[in-house]
C-alpha cells in the first residue's frame, strides 16, 4: 500500500463513522476517545513497534502537553495558539533530555522502558507536590456557557471529533511518509539489529532520539487536546502509569508492526469496553471479558489484529 | 603513496584480557588482504575495531590518511569502509531490495534515489530476481550476497568480510570468492577473515596472522603460510 | 447504530407523550475498583431515598412521577466516571447527576455536567476547589475540606474548656488529593483560632510502614494529632504509633474515621476522636429516620457519605417538585432556591440544606468518638448522641 | 533531623528491604530462569495474603504458622499457572508476554473484589501494636518477626541455588535454554519448578505481610511495580541484585520520607534508579554484555 492510500483509507474510515456518529454526542464521545488513544498508541508504537524502544513513561509526554494547556489558561488565560505549541515544544525537549541520556548510556529493552517509567514517575510525584499546578487534585479548567473558539470551548463535540481526527490523520500521514523514507527504513533497521544497522551508515543515537522527539511531540499534542476536551487535569489520569500501559496493550492487541496497526487495537478495544461497560447487567464484567481478552490475543495473535489480517490478506 | 588503511599499535583490552595487543599492519588500495589466525585470536575484535563497534585501548587506524580509531560506526561507513558480518541477519520485515536500500541510504538520502542504487547493486550481485523476496526466507548462501550488496551499497573503498564462506557448498564457495576477486577491479581493497588456507592464498597477496592477539607474522601470504610458528600455531589449534 | 438511535428516538418520543414519566436522575459511584467498597454502600443510599419518594406517590410536582435511578460504575477511575456522565446526560437523558465519590473523579465529570447544563451535586468530595469555580450547575451537600480546620478549631477550644491540655497539635496527612485539601485548610485556618501545629508529617497511600513518620511525630510531643487519611493508611499509623508508645489525643478526619474497619483495632482507637460530616447518632429527627431505615433494609448502619448520598437524592426530587420541571435547566434553578430545615433531606448536621450562590451547602462537621467500641456523637454538644469520654 | 530520627528511619528502611526482596527475589527467579517479566506478580501476594488473613480469621491460626500452610498453596498455584498460562506464553515475543501477565493481573483483582469485596481486612493480634525499643530506635515485633523470616528464607533460597543439584540447573537453564536441553535437562520441568519457588516465596511473604498491613483486593498492585523497580536496580534474573535493589528501595524510601514531604519522597527511588541504570545500563550485578 503506498503512503497516499494508507492514509486515504484511514481518512475515509475515520469519515463514515464520524457521519455516523455525530448525531449522537454520546457516541461522540467514544468516537472522540478512540480517536486520542489511537493517536497516542500509533505515536508509542513508533518507537516500540517500529524502531525498538519500548517506553513506560510516554504519560509524561502527554501531561507535560495537558498540563500547559491546563496552567496556561488557569493562570494566565492564554489561548491555545500559545499552550499548543508550549507544550509540544516541552515535550519534545524533555525526550531530547531523556533520549540523550539513555542513548548515550546504552539503556535497551526492559532497562529503556524502566529507565523512561522512572522519568514518568519522577514528573508524577513532582506534579503532585507542586501548588501552582493543584497538586494530587489537579487543576479544573473555566468553562463558559457559550462557545469560545478561541479557547476550543465548544458545546459541541464535532469540534473535538474533527480536531482529533486531524491530529490522527496527520500522525498517520507523517508515520507512513517517513516509513517510506530513508528515517523509516533506519528504524526499522535499528529495532532488527542496531550492530548491523550502524555498520551500513545509520547513526543509531541521531535516529532513535529523532524517534523518541517524534512521539512525543505528539503524545504532548493529543495531551493538549485532552485538556481542552475534558477541562480537567490532574496526575493520575495523564501522568499515571496506567496511561502508558494503555498504550503498550491497544499497540499489542492491533499489531505492532504495522503503523497504523496500534489503531486498530484502539478501535477494538475502546469502544468494546465502553460499550460492554455501558451495556452490561454486572458491573465490572467488562474488566473480566477485557482481561481474559487481552490475555488471550497477546497469547493467539501475536502479531495483533492488523497483523494477522494483513498477512491473510497477502496470501 | 600512503597505504589505504593504516593500522599502528593497536591494542584492546577487555578488563584484564588482552584481545588485541599492539597490532600493526596496512593494506593498499584495490588489495585483498587476509587477516588468518586460530579461533580466539582476536579477529572479530580486530574487525569491531577497525569498524568503529568497539573502540580501541590504544593505537591508531587510519583510512586514506585520516584516523578513525574511535569514531562511530556510522562515520566509519560514510569515510568508505563497510563490513561484514559473521553471524548474517536480514533486517526482518523487509525484503531483499529493502534491505539493500537501508544500506543505500547512506549515500543517497531521497528513497527514489536509493532504490535506484539498491536495484543497480543487486544487478552488479546477481540477485536481481530475488529483489522482491521476503529476506527471512533466503539461504545461507543468499543470505551471504545479500550480506555483501548491503556492505557493496554504502560505496565503500575498503570492505571487510567475515568468514563469507563458512557453511557453503564448494560451487557457492568458487562463487563466492569469483565474486570477491573482482572487488579490487571495482576499486574496493578487501581484508578478509577466512580459515581455509587454499582460499586465501588463492585470493589474498598479503596476509597478517594474528595469534592471542598479537601480530605472529605479516607479508606475502604464500611467505606466511610457509611460516613454521603458523603452521604449528594453526596445527595445534587443528588438534584441540 | 443508527437502530439504535432510531430506538432512542422513538422511546423518547413515546415517553414524552406518556404523563407520568419518571425522573430519571443518574448516579455516579465506584462500584469496582479500588474503592470498592465505599461505592455500595453510597449506592444504598441512593436507592433507599429512591424507595421512600417513590413510596410516598412520587413527585408531586411532576403529577406523581417516580424517580429512576441510573447508576454508572466509575471503576474508582477519573474518565470512567467522566464517560459515564457523558452517557448518562447524552444518552440517557438523566435530568441530574449524583456523585461521584472521590475528587479526582469528580472533577472532570462535573465538568461534563457543566458543560452540558445539567445540575451535578457533589455528594462527598472535599476538595475545596469544586465550588470556587463559578460553576453554574454544580453543588455540592458536603463541606469543603478546609473548613474542617473551623470546626475542629472550635472543637479545641471546646476541650479546653473543659481543662484538657492541649498545646501543641500535630498532622499527618495521606499526600494525595484528599490529605492535600484537608490538611491545607488545617494549616491555615488553626493557627489564625491560636492553635498551633507543631509538626506535619505526610505519606503516600499505600505505605507498608511509617515508624519514622511516627518517631518524627512523636518527637514533636504533640498532644493532640489531627490525621487526614483513607483507613487502610490509618490502620498502619495508628499501629506504629503504639508501637512507639506515643498515645496522643487523635482526631481523624472523614468517613474514614468512623469506619468499621477502625474499629478492629479494638482498645487501640478506644477514645480517638473523628470530624465526620454526618453520623447515625445525630439528635436530628430526619437522622434516625434514616438510620432505622437504613439498618432495617440493609443490616448495617449507613456512615457518614451515605447520608450525603441520601440527602443528595432527596433535595433533587424536592427541588423537581418545587419547580414542577425535569428540565435541567429549571431543575438548577430550584437547588438554587431550595432551603430544606425538615424532612428527609435535612438530616445533616446544619440548620437546612441550602446552596448559596457558588453552589455550596453551609454545613459543618461534627465530631465522633469510639466509646466502648462504638463511634458515637460528642460535639457540638446540641446534636451529640452520647458526652464527651476524657478517661486517658 | 535529629540523629535518632535518622536511625529510625535506617531501621524501618531495613526493615521494609526485607520485605520487598522477598517480594522482588520471586520476580527475578522467575525472569532468569523463563525470561518472562510477570505483572501478576503481586495479585499472588495478594491471594497469599488473603490465604493468611482467613486461616487466622477462619481457623484461628497464627499468620506465622500459615505460612506453612500458604506456602505450598502458592507453590502448587504456581505451576498451575505455568501449566495453564505461561507455558504458551513463552512462544510469543516478551512484551505480549507482558500483555498476558497485565491481563491476569486485572482479572486477579476484579475476582477477589467480587469474592471478597472491596473492605480491608485486619489480622489483629495483640503484638501488632506491640514494639521493641533498640536503643532510640522502635521496631514493630510483627515487622522484626517477618524481618527475620523472610532474611531465614533469602538465605536458604540462596544456598539452594547456590550448593545444590537444584540450584546448578537452575542456573544452567537461566544461562542458556538450548544449552540445558542438549545436556539433558528437563526444561520444561525446570520452569515449572521456577514457577513453583517463585510464586512460592509470596505464600512466605504473604500471611507476614498482612500481619503488618491489610488485605484488600488492590494490595498486590502497590508492590509490583516496586518489585520490578528492585529487580530492574539489581540487575534482571539476578538473585543477589534483587537483595541489593530492595535494600536501596527500602532504605531511599524510608530516608527520604523522613526529609521531605510523601510525594517528593516517592520520586527519590525513581531518581536513584534514573542514576544507577545511566551507570550501569543493565542493573548493578549485571555486567553489560556489549563490548
Amino acid at each position: 500500500m503506498s503512503s497516499f492510500r494508507t492514509v486515504t483509507m484511514v481518512t475515509a474510515v475515520l469519515l463514515v463513522v464520524f457521519a455516523a456518529v455525530s448525531g449522537n454526542r454520546y457516541y461522540l464521545d467514544i468516537f472522540i476517545f478512540t480517536c486520542f488513544y489511537g493517536t497516542l498508541a500509533v505515536c508509542w508504537n513508533m518507537m516500540a513497534g517500529l524502531t525498538g524502544l519500548m517506553s513506560l513513561g510516554h504519560a509524561l509526554f502527554v501531561g507535560l502537553g495537558a498540563y500547559s494547556v491546563a496552567w496556561g489558561v488557569s493562570v494566565h488565560g492564554w489561548s491555545p495558539l500559545v499552550t499548543w505549541p508550549m507544550g509540544m515544544g516541552l515535550a519534545v525537549a524533555a525526550a531530547f533530555v531523556i533520549g540523550m541520556l539513555c542513548f548515550r548510556y546504552g539503556l535497551r529493552g526492559y532497562f529503556f522502558a524502566i529507565a523512561t517509567l522512572a522519568f514518568g514517575e519522577v514528573a508524577f510525584f513532582m506534579v503532585s507536590a507542586t501548588e501552582t499546578l493543584g497538586r494530587s487534585d489537579g487543576m479544573i479548567m473555566p468553562i463558559s456557557s457559550t462557545d469560545i473558539p478561541g479557547q476550543l470551548q465548544f458545546f459541541e463535540k464535532w469540534p473535538y471529533a474533527l480536531i482529533i481526527m486531524t491530529i490522527l490523520i496527520g500522525t498517520i500521514g507523517v508515520g507512513e511518509a517517513l516509513m517510506r523514507s530513508r528515517t523509516g527504513y533506519y528504524w526499522r533497521a535499528l529495532r532488527d539489529n542496531e550492530q548491523a544497522a550502524e555498520a551500513l551508515g545509520v547513526n543509531a543515537r541521531a535516529f532513535k532520539l529523532r524517534c523518541f522527539m517524534l512521539s512525543a511531540g505528539i503524545s504532548a499534542l493529543c495531551g493538549a487536546f485532552y485538556a481542552n476536551y475534558v477541562a480537567f487535569v490532574d496526575p493520575r489520569s495523564v501522568l499515571g502509569v496506567e496511561l502508558s500501559i494503555q498504550m503498550l496493550v491497544y499497540s499489542i492487541v492491533g499489531g505492532m508492526s504495522l503503523l497504523w496497526g496500534p489503531l486498530v487495537g484502539a478501535a477494538v478495544l475502546v469502544p468494546f469496553s465502553i460499550l460492554l461497560r455501558d451495556y452490561s447487567a454486572m458491573p465490572g464484567g467488562d474488566i473480566v471479558v477485557y482481561a481474559v481478552l487481552l490475555a488471550v490475543l497477546a497469547l493467539l495473535l501475536p502479531q495483533g489484529i492488523a497483523g494477522w489480517f494483513v498477512s491473510k490478506w497477502r496470501t | 603513496m600512503t597505504p589505504l588503511l593504516e593500522v599502528q599499535g593497536l591494542s584492546k583490552s577487555f578488563g584484564g584480557l588482552h584481545a588485541l595487543s599492539d597490532v600493526s599492519f596496512d593494506v593498499a588500495a584495490g588489495e585483498i588482504f587476509a587477516v588468518i589466525g586460530p579461533n580466539g585470536a582476536g579477529k572479530t575484535t580486530l574487525f569491531n575495531c577497525l569498524a568503529g563497534a568497539a573502540a580501541p585501548t590504544s593505537g591508531t587506524i587510519r583510512l586514506g590518511g585520516e584516523r578513525i580509531d574511535g569514531r562511530a560506526p556510522h562515520e566509519i561507513c560514510h569515510r568508505g569502509l563497510a563490513r561484514t558480518f559473521q553471524l548474517v541477519k536480514p533486517f526482518r520485515g523487509m525484503t531483499v531490495l529493502e534491505n539493500v536500500k537501508v544500506a543505500a541510504f547512506s549515500r543517497h538520502p531521497s528513497a527514489k534515489q536509493a532504490t535506484t542504487a539498491a536495484q543497480a547493486v543487486l544487478d552488479r550481485v546477481g540477485m536481481a530476481e530475488l529483489a522482491a523476496v521476503d529476506a527471512e526466507t533466503l539461504n545461507v548462501a543468499q543470505l551471504r550476497q545479500l550480506e555483501i550488496a548491503r556492505a557493496l551499497a554504502t560505496q565503500p573503498q575498503l570492505l571487510l568480510l567475515d568468514e563469507m564462506l563458512a557453511g557453503l557448498t564448494a560451487t557457492e564457495s568458487a562463487a563466492m570468492c569469483e565474486r570477491i576477486r573482482q572487488l579490487p577491479r571495482e576499486g574496493i581493497a578487501v581484508i578478509v577473515v577466512e580459515h581455509s588456507i587454499p582460499v586465501v592464498t588463492s585470493l589474498c597477496s598479503r596476509a597478517v596472522v594474528l595469534c592471542f592477539g598479537k601480530v605472529l607474522r605479516r607479508g606475502a601470504t604464500r611467505e606466511v603460510i610457509a611460516d613454521p610458528r603458523v603452521q604449528e600455531a594453526y596445527l595445534g589449534n587443528a588438534q584441540t | 447504530m443508527l437502530a439504535q438511535l432510531a430506538v432512542a428516538l422513538a422511546a423518547a418520543f413515546f415517553a414524552s407523550a406518556h404523563a407520568a414519566e419518571p425522573l430519571k436522575i443518574g448516579v455516579l459511584a465506584p462500584i469496582t475498583g479500588a474503592t470498592a467498597a465505599d461505592g455500595a454502600r453510597l449506592v444504598k443510599a441512593h436507592q433507599l431515598a429512591v424507595k421512600e419518594i417513590n413510596a410516598g406517590g412520587g413527585i408531586a410536582g411532576l403529577e406523581g412521577a417516580k424517580v429512576e435511578l441510573l447508576i454508572a460504575d466509575t471503576q474508582s477511575k477519573p474518565e470512567v466516571g467522566r464517560h459515564a456522565a457523558e452517557r448518562l446526560i447524552a444518552r440517557d437523558e438523566v435530568s441530574a447527576l449524583l456523585g461521584a465519590w472521590a475528587s479526582a473523579v469528580t472533577m472532570p465529570s462535573m465538568q461534563v455536567a457543566e458543560r452540558y447544563r445539567t445540575p451535578f451535586i457533589v455528594t462527598s468530595a472535599v476538595t475545596d476547589s469544586i465550588t470556587e469555580r463559578n460553576l453554574q450547575f454544580v453543588f455540592r451537600v458536603s463541606p469543603k475540606g478546609s473548613w474542617a480546620a473551623r470546626d475542629v478549631g472550635s472543637f479545641i477550644n471546646y476541650l479546653r474548656g473543659k481543662g484538657v491540655a492541649i498545646d501543641k497539635v500535630a498532622l499527618a496527612y495521606e499526600d494525595g488529593p484528599f490529605g492535600q485539601a484537608v490538611s491545607k485548610g488545617y494549616k491555615k485556618g488553626l493557627p489564625a483560632q491560636g492553635i498551633h501545629i507543631v509538626g506535619e508529617e505526610t505519606f503516600r497511600t499505600g505505605s507498608p510502614d511509617m515508624s519514622t513518620q511516627a518517631a518524627k511525630l512523636k518527637a514533636t510531643g504533640a498532644d493532640l494529632l489531627l490525621i487526614v487519611c483513607y483507613v487502610d493508611d490509618e490502620v498502619v499509623l495508628l499501629r506504629a504509633l503504639a508501637a512507639q508508645r506515643y498515645k496522643p489525643r487523635v482526631l481523624g478526619y472523614g468517613g474514614g474515621h468512623v469506619h468499621p474497619t477502625l474499629l478492629q483495632l479494638g482498645p487501640m482507637v478506644e477514645g480517638a476522636f473523628g470530624i465526620v460530616e454526618w453520623m447515625p447518632d445525630l439528635k436530628k429527627a430526619a437522622t434516625e429516620h434514616f438510620a432505622e431505615a437504613y439498618q432495617a433494609a440493609y443490616g448495617e448502619m449507613p456512615l457518614s457519605n451515605a447520608a450525603q448520598a441520601y440527602a443528595a437524592t432527596w433535595a433533587i426530587a424536592l427541588a423537581a417538585d418545587a419547580g414542577r420541571s425535569r428540565d435541567p435547566i429549571k431543575l438548577r434553578d430550584s437547588l438554587r432556591a431550595l432551603r430544606l430545615d425538615s424532612g428527609p433531606a435535612s438530616l445533616l448536621p446544619n440548620d437546612a440544606l441550602a446552596f448559596d450562590a457558588a453552589g455550596q451547602n453551609n454545613v459543618g462537621n461534627v465530631i465522633s468518638q469510639v466509646i466502648g467500641g462504638r463511634f458515637v456523637t460528642i460535639w457540638p454538644e446540641a446534636v451529640a448522641g452520647q458526652s464527651l469520654r476524657l478517661a486517658h | 533531623m535529629s540523629l535518632d530520627i535518622f536511625l529510625q528511619a535506617i531501621v524501618s528502611g531495613l526493615a521494609n528491604a526485607a520485605m520487598y526482596a522477598l517480594i522482588a527475589v520471586g520476580l527475578t527467579l522467575v525472569f532468569g530462569v523463563m525470561r518472562i517479566i510477570n505483572f501478576a506478580h503481586g495479585e499472588f501476594l495478594m491471594i497469599a495474603m488473603y490465604a493468611g488473613y482467613f486461616a487466622w480469621s477462619l481457623l484461628g491460626i497464627d499468620p506465622i504458622v500459615a505460612i506453612v500452610l500458604v506456602t505450598p498453596v502458592l507453590m502448587i498455584l504456581g505451576t498451575l499457572l505455568y501449566s495453564g498460562v505461561m507455558r504458551f506464553a513463552l512462544r510469543v515475543p516478551e512484551i505480549n508476554q507482558m500483555a498476558v501477565t497485565l491481563g491476569l493481573s486485572m482479572l486477579f483483582q476484579h475476582l477477589a473484589l467480587v469474592a471478597f469485596t472491596g473492605d480491608n481486612m485486619l489480622v489483629t493480634q495483640a503484638r501488632a501494636v506491640a514494639g521493641v525499643e533498640l536503643g532510640p530506635v522502635v521496631v514493630q515485633v510483627n515487622q522484626l518477626i517477618a524481618c527475620g523470616i523472610s532474611m531465614a528464607l533469602l538465605a536458604t533460597l540462596y544456598l539452594v541455588l547456590q550448593r545444590t543439584d537444584f540450584g546448578l540447573i537452575m542456573r544452567a537453564v537461566a544461562q542458556s535454554r538450548d544449552g540445558a536441553a542438549l545436556s539433558g535437562i528437563d526444561v520444561t520441568g525446570v520452569y515449572k519448578w521456577a514457577m513453583a519457588v517463585g510464586i512460592g516465596t509470596l505464600g512466605v511473604a504473604g500471611p507476614l505481610l498482612v500481619s503488618i498491613l491489610y488485605v484488600n483486593p488492590h494490595v498486590g498492585a502497590l508492590f509490583t511495580l516496586k518489585a520490578f523497580v528492585i529487580v530492574i536496580l539489581g540487575g534482571l534474573g539476578n538473585f543477589t541484585g534483587a537483595l541489593l535493589g530492595a535494600l536501596i528501595v527500602g532504605l531511599a524510601e524510608s530516608i527520604a520520607g523522613a526529609w521531605f514531604s510523601a510525594s517528593v519522597a516517592a520520586a527519590v527511588p525513581f531518581v536513584i534508579l534514573i542514576l544507577i541504570l545511566l551507570t550501569r545500563p543493565e542493573g548493578l550485578m549485571n555486567r553489560s554484555r556489549r563490548a
